[in-house]
């Protein structure tokens, strides 16, 4: 365990962006943090949440996948991907960087997303515990403790101090370059910081919620729910809730006519929107309930049924913050989960 | 890049029934001007989508001009009064995001007027070779490598 | 998969000259989907179009661009050579090189990239070019003349006459319109109602022709060659078919204190009455504001006289609806009201009258039996001053900003007509210009200057008093004298400006037919198409297009009936293909595109659609009428969904145009 | 009003006059509010309410769940009848199954005020005339409630009911507060300030769509950015041209007809300022075209299908002489 005075993080950050690109999540506008590369006179922010969460990192919103050059009637097929550099994330919070485990076991699984394994291989995470929760958080739903939040390196912020505790052997490598800055220190403080959130924990609002009454194997109990109408009924369609959500991993593959050639590049896209399952027979998701309950099955059924019991929500309560009629995740287990109890 | 190097890429849009009368007759009066300009035909200003106008930044060009029957004269009696609506207001927001207004531009030119089309391109090329590259709605993708 | 054919012309040395052509054919059949390039000296030449069949025929093509002059020129005619080789006319598009590249660039490099470019663009257009037809309509072989004033007569005595059924509607239980209140026309000064009379008979006469008098039109549906109008037949409470127009009913009705509209109110007639003695039809009309009988019951005196028995109490307004293949508006038009213009004491005083009124006063069939008399105290003036341009060629708001433009000849020929009959009488016209562009009009003007002494005073009036002796004093300025001058008149004449009658503005809603900002009906070409609307099928006969006299009238009637007669001999018309559509799936029914659409095109329908979730619909949705339809435009980027585009010139194409040129 | 609300609502049900409701629900916490149709008394009992978090517009909700076959009752505040009457308009929903209520509104609270405060772990809040008292985790804290209403509410235009069968509580008047001083300020900038402030704004957009689904302008059936055949679809941003592109057209296609509810400024995840640019273009039109509200009055016609034969020239943005 090493420590650094709050009053000196600007030279810590400075250190770290010396040798590798850094990013810090920095308020961009009234009520909203964005991680941004990090640049002197930069400020950390003191929201809990990004608005955007830390996925953008190694799933970006778009990505070129391959580029074709058009002359004539001759095409070249052009790989764009450049050597990704070295980059430190600063202050990932607990749910997020639990949300790297469960897009891990989407895109690294076979066959490989390279593009993916390749940032992933050049990203170092710095967690940052979570002193002051949110109303909207619910991590501990899903056993993720945000008093121990992970990633490469562990941090705490406590009394004008910032510890920090490597994790991984990626994580000692960053701390071990710093060292000049950093001071070894008792685990004390950290202990009463991991005390105090996890006394806030018990009293949030969505402490008591459980996941129990999902998981796998749980796709007929809930497929044919009545239900479901109600809940989907305000919903718009819009994708903020996966593309707020750390987890939501869909993406769309389009080609981009530049008009020398033709980039094919790959973005988000949501299971919320009407075109999600569109094919040339139609689409089988007829109405946006099927698709509401699309987004919602998959993270608390199918997703465990595939992935030994995990969840595919982490809980950061993002959709639950910024659904524009206030309709997520929280209400639906709440709502579905009646029938179990 | 210098001014002196950089040539720009002009899209007229022309109404069938005067403007594009127009610039034909400056071509068949041999009236010169640059060459950046590249005319489409449409049937009347009226049919000029601002997304046409924001697809053609996008794709390179640096100035966009739209060119009707002067207001009154329309072949189809009231498409440029429309037009001169919509681009106004388009034109205006525009401006408002921050992109140069003299990048868009309307002009009013009759079939017998030829004169005045070749010195309204002049005019207009010199304007935006005078900007320089349009930076401000580009898409870097359609850039040439 | 496309074929595309693409043919670079020299067009001589035009084109070659400073355009490098083989170059451009070279570089274009790199293209995507060119299969087949070539140039030749003159693509237009017999040998040029055989050139460009033989390819079609020989590679197949989807599509030809044609690297020539602008397709002003040539485009029909390329057209029409790749329909004789089978391909569809419309899947040919033109790159102007000639009057756009080759004739402005001098330099031969210059001139030879922008011609590849512009025949990339033509070719990313062709490859998205859809083959069209024109559609088909039926002619409905009947005319429409609304207006039975000079120009609604002669229209339909020449469309009669080239043997096609045409109806007028008139308003006023008569035809014959402002010319039958004229005295005498000018130039010739020969008697208005002598050469308007034997017109007005053979139009009676005429078989093909059927007069709806004393009607009006109450709606119009449909479009060129189809017209469906509502026509509202007035109660004139005379059954027509029986009347004989003997007069003996206007004789024996007691209420003669009915202000006699025909002679501008300066005389009064009987509450049932025959406008005047030549009207067509010769049917007696009761002015139900003052007959006794419809107002209260009490009289029946005409019912009792007329032996006819055409009298009817209870004729109710009568609603028709006939089909016509091509409508003329012929609305003519009006003096304006005088309310503006107070400084010329027409409200105070009897003896300030306008031209029209004038016209009357002098008329034998008026209210003095033809001789002039002051209409306060019937004595004869000695003094008479004329004001020019009251309310015409005023900027000012009170007036008409636009010249009248027969006035200045009508008051040369009062003037003359005045002088000519009562030589003691002096007469003085205030005028701003003088304007006698016309056949023998200067010499006539000149005449009532020169030979009659008519006193022509370049100078405004200010002001006209009526005096306690009763004469008017008028007090003006002499712009060339430059002093103030003060005349004691017997008699004002004002040359009131003449503006489009009211009923113009809302027949034109209906014709969707535009207007300018003052009401005259817009033509669908200043120059080139003076007597046709801008909306097909409606044609522009007289006043209601502009002020013009009796003899630009009749010509411009018998214009409107040449254009009329070209319509209606067609069995069927072939309408543009190039026009709007929408497609159903994407319409929100929301009715932006029908508001710009200048041609009342576009109509609603509800139709059944089958959502998503296989439940059904019924949403309300565009449908465009490929009839009327010109293919403008307007309505596709009213459209915010994009259900609208415009066929030849859709979205995607221009867009594939666009990017061509940017790249 | 919310009892006096319910009251009625249930009155309309059980004579059979209606037999669904539009209103609000809460959902999770005290300013979770969700649109939601009502079919039964119980579940008004259970879940109806209007109080001072009830924002969304449920014009446009009422959009996407009409039926025809049977009469729906909505509730409507001021500026969500300018958006029913602009719908009615443009013939998007049918008045004749539709049973309209006007209710006043005292503007709305901004949740995202009280957090950008720094207020977090929000336990309850509660609105009582000019004070909002927020219990939170880490402190009480009490605030002006001008303080923490959203800017929509504080430029309200009007607390008129364009629209109604029946109107709850007094009528309201059109008001002047000043809802064009933030575009003033803007158009006073220089180009380059403006194009700094909007790639910062639009550069934070993250193409959800929440703007355009929530818009109440918005109904057409499919998008143009959604459909691929118009050749300009697309998912997300890949460039700065496309946020550009993406905001100016949709601004663009709801010019004279965006009745300036504010929905689209209240969704966005990333608090884009949306409605400066739909307010740009409702202030161009007043000031060329003359003073036009969308949703005034049923059968307007908007200021772009419409003209006059002496409008100003184009010539004039660049010439600056507005």
């Amino acid at each position: 365990m090493v420590r650094i005075s709050l009053d000196s993080v600007n030279a810590l950050f400075a250190a770290i962006a010396e040798r590798e690109a850094l990013y810090i999540p920095t308020d961009t506008a009234p009520g909203i943090a964005q991680f941004k590369k990090w640049q002197s006179g930069m400020e950390m922010t003191e929201r809990l949440k990004t608005s955007r969460s830390a996925k953008d990192f190694f799933f970006p919103q778009t990505e070129n996948l391959v580029d074709f050059k058009v002359s004539g009637k001759k095409i070249d097929i052009i790989d764009p991907r450049e050597e990704t550099e070295d980059f430190v994330i600063f202050g990932v919070r607990a749910c997020d960087a639990k949300s790297f485990e469960i897009l891990d076991r989407v895109f690294l699984s076979e066959p490989v997303d390279t593009y993916y394994q390749n940032r992933r291989a050049h990203g170092t995470i710095v967690t940052l515990a979570c002193s002051r929760p949110s109303e909207s958080c619910f991590c501990q739903t899903f056993g993720i403790d945000p008093a121990a939040p992970g990633g490469d390196v562990s941090a705490w912020k406590r009394e004008g101090f910032l510890y920090l505790e490597p994790i991984t052997e990626k994580g000692r490598t960053l701390l071990s370059g710093l060292s000049a800055l950093l001071e070894e220190c008792p685990e004390d403080a950290v202990e009463a910081e991991k005390e105090s959130i996890r006394g806030i924990l018990k009293k949030l609002p969505l402490a008591s919620l459980t996941p129990d009454a999902f998981g796998g194997g749980k796709t007929e109990k809930y497929f044919d729910s009545e239900k479901w109408k109600s809940l989907s009924e305000a919903c718009l369609g819009c994708g903020t809730c996966t593309f707020v959500c750390p987890t939501c991993q869909c993406y769309d593959i389009r080609d981009f006519d530049t008009g020398h050639g033709v980039r094919r590049f790959r973005c988000w896209d949501s299971c919320m929107y009407s075109d999600f399952t569109k094919m040339a027979s139609g689409n089988p998701r007829l109405t946006q309930k099927e698709r509401f309950r699309q987004r919602f099955m998959h993270k608390l059924v199918y997703y465990p049924e595939n992935n030994d019991g995990i969840f595919g929500c982490v809980g950061c309560g993002r959709c639950v913050e910024k659904c524009p009629i206030s309709m997520n995740i929280v209400k639906v287990m709440k709502t579905l989960g009646e029938d179990e109890t | 890049m210098p001014i002196s190097e950089f040539k720009p890429k002009i899209v007229a849009f022309c109404c069938n029934w005067c403007s594009y009368a127009g610039a034909d007759l400056a071509g068949t009066n041999r009236l010169n001007y640059p060459a950046d300009v590249k005319i489409i035909r449409v049937p009347c200003s009226c049919r000029v989508n601002p997304i046409f106008i924001l697809r053609a930044f996008q794709r390179g060009a640096d100035g966009v001009i739209l060119c009707g029957c002067h207001p009154g004269d329309c072949h189809y009696t009231t498409g440029n009064y429309y037009t001169r609506r919509r681009m106004t207001l388009l034109f205006s927001m525009l401006d408002y995001l921050g992109i140069e207004k003299e990048r868009t531009r309307v002009e009013w030119v009759s079939a017998a007027e030829g004169a005045k089309f070749a010195a309204v391109m002049q005019d207009f090329v010199k304007t935006v070779t005078e900007l320089g590259e349009n930076k401000r709605l580009e898409d870097r993708r359609c850039k040439k490598p | 998969m496309q074929k595309i054919g693409v043919f670079v012309c020299h067009c001589g040395t035009n084109i070659a000259g400073t355009v490098d052509v083989k170059a451009v054919a070279e570089a274009l059949s790199h293209e995507p989907g060119v299969v087949f390039a070539a140039d030749y000296p003159y693509m237009c030449s017999e040998s040029g179009q055989n050139l460009i069949k033989d390819a079609i025929r020989e590679h197949g093509l989807t599509g030809v661009v044609i690297c020539s002059c602008s397709p002003r020129m040539h485009e029909t005619t390329f057209r029409k050579a790749a329909a004789s080789a089978g391909l569809n006319s419309y899947m040919v598009e033109i790159a102007n090189i000639r009057e756009q590249c080759s004739w402005i660039h001098k330099d031969m490099k210059t001139a030879t990239e922008k011609a590849v470019i512009l025949g990339r663009a033509a070719i990313a257009k062709v490859a998205l070019n859809t083959p069209l037809t024109a559609s088909e309509t039926p002619v409905t072989k009947r005319a429409l003349v609304i207006g039975g004033g000079i120009a609604g007569i002669q229209t339909a005595l020449d469309i009669a006459d080239a043997g096609f059924e045409v109806d007028i509607v008139e308003k006023e239980p008569t035809i014959g319109g402002k010319m039958a209140q004229i005295d005498k026309t000018f130039p010739t000064l020969d008697c208005a109602a002598c050469i308007l009379t034997p017109k007005m008979v053979d139009c009676a006469q005429n078989e093909k022709i059927h007069i709806y008098a004393y009607s009006e039109v109450e709606s119009v549906k449909g479009f060129v060659g189809n017209f469906t109008v509502g026509i509202k037949k007035k109660a004139r409470y005379v059954d027509e078919t029986k009347c004989t127009g003997c007069g003996l009913c206007t004789e024996k009705c007691p209420m003669k204190k009915t202000p006699n509209l025909f002679n501008l109110g300066l005389d009064t007639r009987s509450a049932i009455y025959i406008p005047f003695a030549q009207a067509v039809p010769k049917v007696a009309t009761i002015d139900a504001d003052y007959c006794n009988m419809l107002k209260n019951g009490r009289c029946g005196v005409c019912s009792k006289v007329c032996t006819a028995g055409a009298i009817d109490y209870h004729q109710q307004d009568e609603h028709i609806e006939e089909k016509y293949g091509a409508i003329v508006v012929a609305t003519g038009f009006n003096p304006i009201k005088l309310d503006n213009f107070d400084e010329y004491a027409y409200a105070q005083s009897p003896d300030v009258v306008t031209s029209l009124e004038l016209e009357r006063l002098m008329n034998a069939a008026g209210p003095n039996g033809g001789t002039l008399l002051r209409p306060s105290d019937k004595t004869h003036p000695h003094t008479i001053v004329f004001v020019q341009c009251v309310g015409s060629r005023d900027t000012s708001g009170c007036g008409k900003p636009y010249c009248s433009k027969i006035c200045c000849m009508y008051t040369a020929k009062h003037a003359m007509l005045i002088r000519d009959k009562y030589p003691d009488t002096e007469v003085y016209v205030f005028y701003i210009d003088v304007r006698t562009p016309g056949k023998n009009f200067d010499e006539f003007y000149r005449r009532a200057v020169e030979e009659y002494g008519v006193h022509y005073i370049k100078g405004m009036v200010g002001k006209v008093m009526p005096q306690k002796n009763g004469k008017l004093l008028v007090r003006a300025s002499d712009l060339l004298a430059g002093e103030q001058l003060k005349i004691e008149a017997d008699m004002v004449v004002l040359a009131a400006a003449i503006e489009p009658d009211k009923t113009a503005r809302s027949l034109a809603t209906m014709l969707t037919a535009s207007m300018d900002t003052n009401d005259f009906f817009t033509e669908a070409h200043p120059k080139l198409r003076p007597v046709e609307s801008p909306t097909a099928g409606i044609f522009l006969s007289g006043v209601c297009q502009g002020p013009k006299d009796i003899p630009e009238t009749v010509a411009q009637a018998s214009a409107a009936a040449a254009k009329v007669i070209g319509l209606l001999v067609k069995d069927k018309l072939k309408s543009n293909p190039c026009i709007a559509h929408a497609n159903e799936t994407l319409c929100n029914g929301c009715s932006s595109c029908e508001r710009v659409c200048p041609y009342g095109a576009i109509t609603y329908v509800d139709k059944e659609f089958r959502m998503p979730d296989r439940t059904t619909k019924i949403r309300r949705v565009a449908s465009v009428n490929a009839a009327v339809c010109q293919g403008c435009g307007a309505c596709t980027v009213a459209c915010p969904s994009g259900a609208m585009d415009l066929s030849g010139f859709s979205n995607q194409q221009i867009m594939a145009e666009v990017d061509a040129i940017c790249r | 009003m919310q009892e006096a609300m319910k009251k009625r609502a249930k009155e309309l049900l059980a004579s059979g006059e209606v037999t669904r409701v539009i209103g609000w629900k809460k959902n999770e916490f005290d300013y979770d509010i969700t649109p939601a149709v009502f079919e039964s008394a119980e579940e008004i009992d259970r879940d109806f309410r209007y109080d001072d978090f009830c924002g969304p517009n449920l014009s446009k909700f009422t959009f996407k769940n009409q039926k025809n076959d049977t009469k729906t009752l909505v509730f409507l505040k001021p500026c969500d009848t300018y958006s029913m009457t602009q719908l009615i308009t443009e013939h998007r929903v049918n008045r004749d199954a539709l049973y309209l209520i006007g209710i006043p509104c005292f503007g709305k609270i901004d949740i995202e005020k009280i957090r950008a405060d720094g207020t977090d772990g929000i336990l309850s809040i509660a609105s009582e005339g000019a004070d909002v008292t927020v219990k939170t985790l880490y402190g009480d804290k009490t605030y002006v409630k001008a303080d923490v209403m959203a800017e929509r509410c504080l430029a309200c235009k009007s607390k008129y009911h364009t629209i109604y069968d029946e109107l709850m509580g007094e009528e309201g008047e059109v008001m002047e507060t000043g809802r064009f001083n933030e575009v003033e300020k803007l158009e006073a900038m220089t180009p380059d300030e403006r194009f700094g402030f909007w790639r910062g704004e639009l550069s934070r957009c993250i193409r959800c769509n929440a703007c355009r689904n929530a818009c109440p302008a918005c109904t057409c059936e499919s998008c143009v950015f959604d459909n691929p055949d118009t050749g300009i679809s697309q998912k997300a941003a890949a460039d700065s041209f496309e946020e550009n592109m993406f905001h100016i057209i949709r601004a663009f296609h709801v010019a004279g007809r965006c009745t300036d509810c504010g929905e689209c400024s209240r969704v966005c995840p990333q608090h884009i300022p949306l409605h400066l640019l739909n307010r740009k273009f409702i202030r161009d039109i007043d000031k060329l075209y003359g003073e036009y509200q969308a949703g005034e009055e049923v059968g307007q016609r908007s200021p772009l299908v419409n003209f006059t034969t002496d409008d100003a020239e184009p010539d004039i943005v660049r010439k600056g002489g507005k």
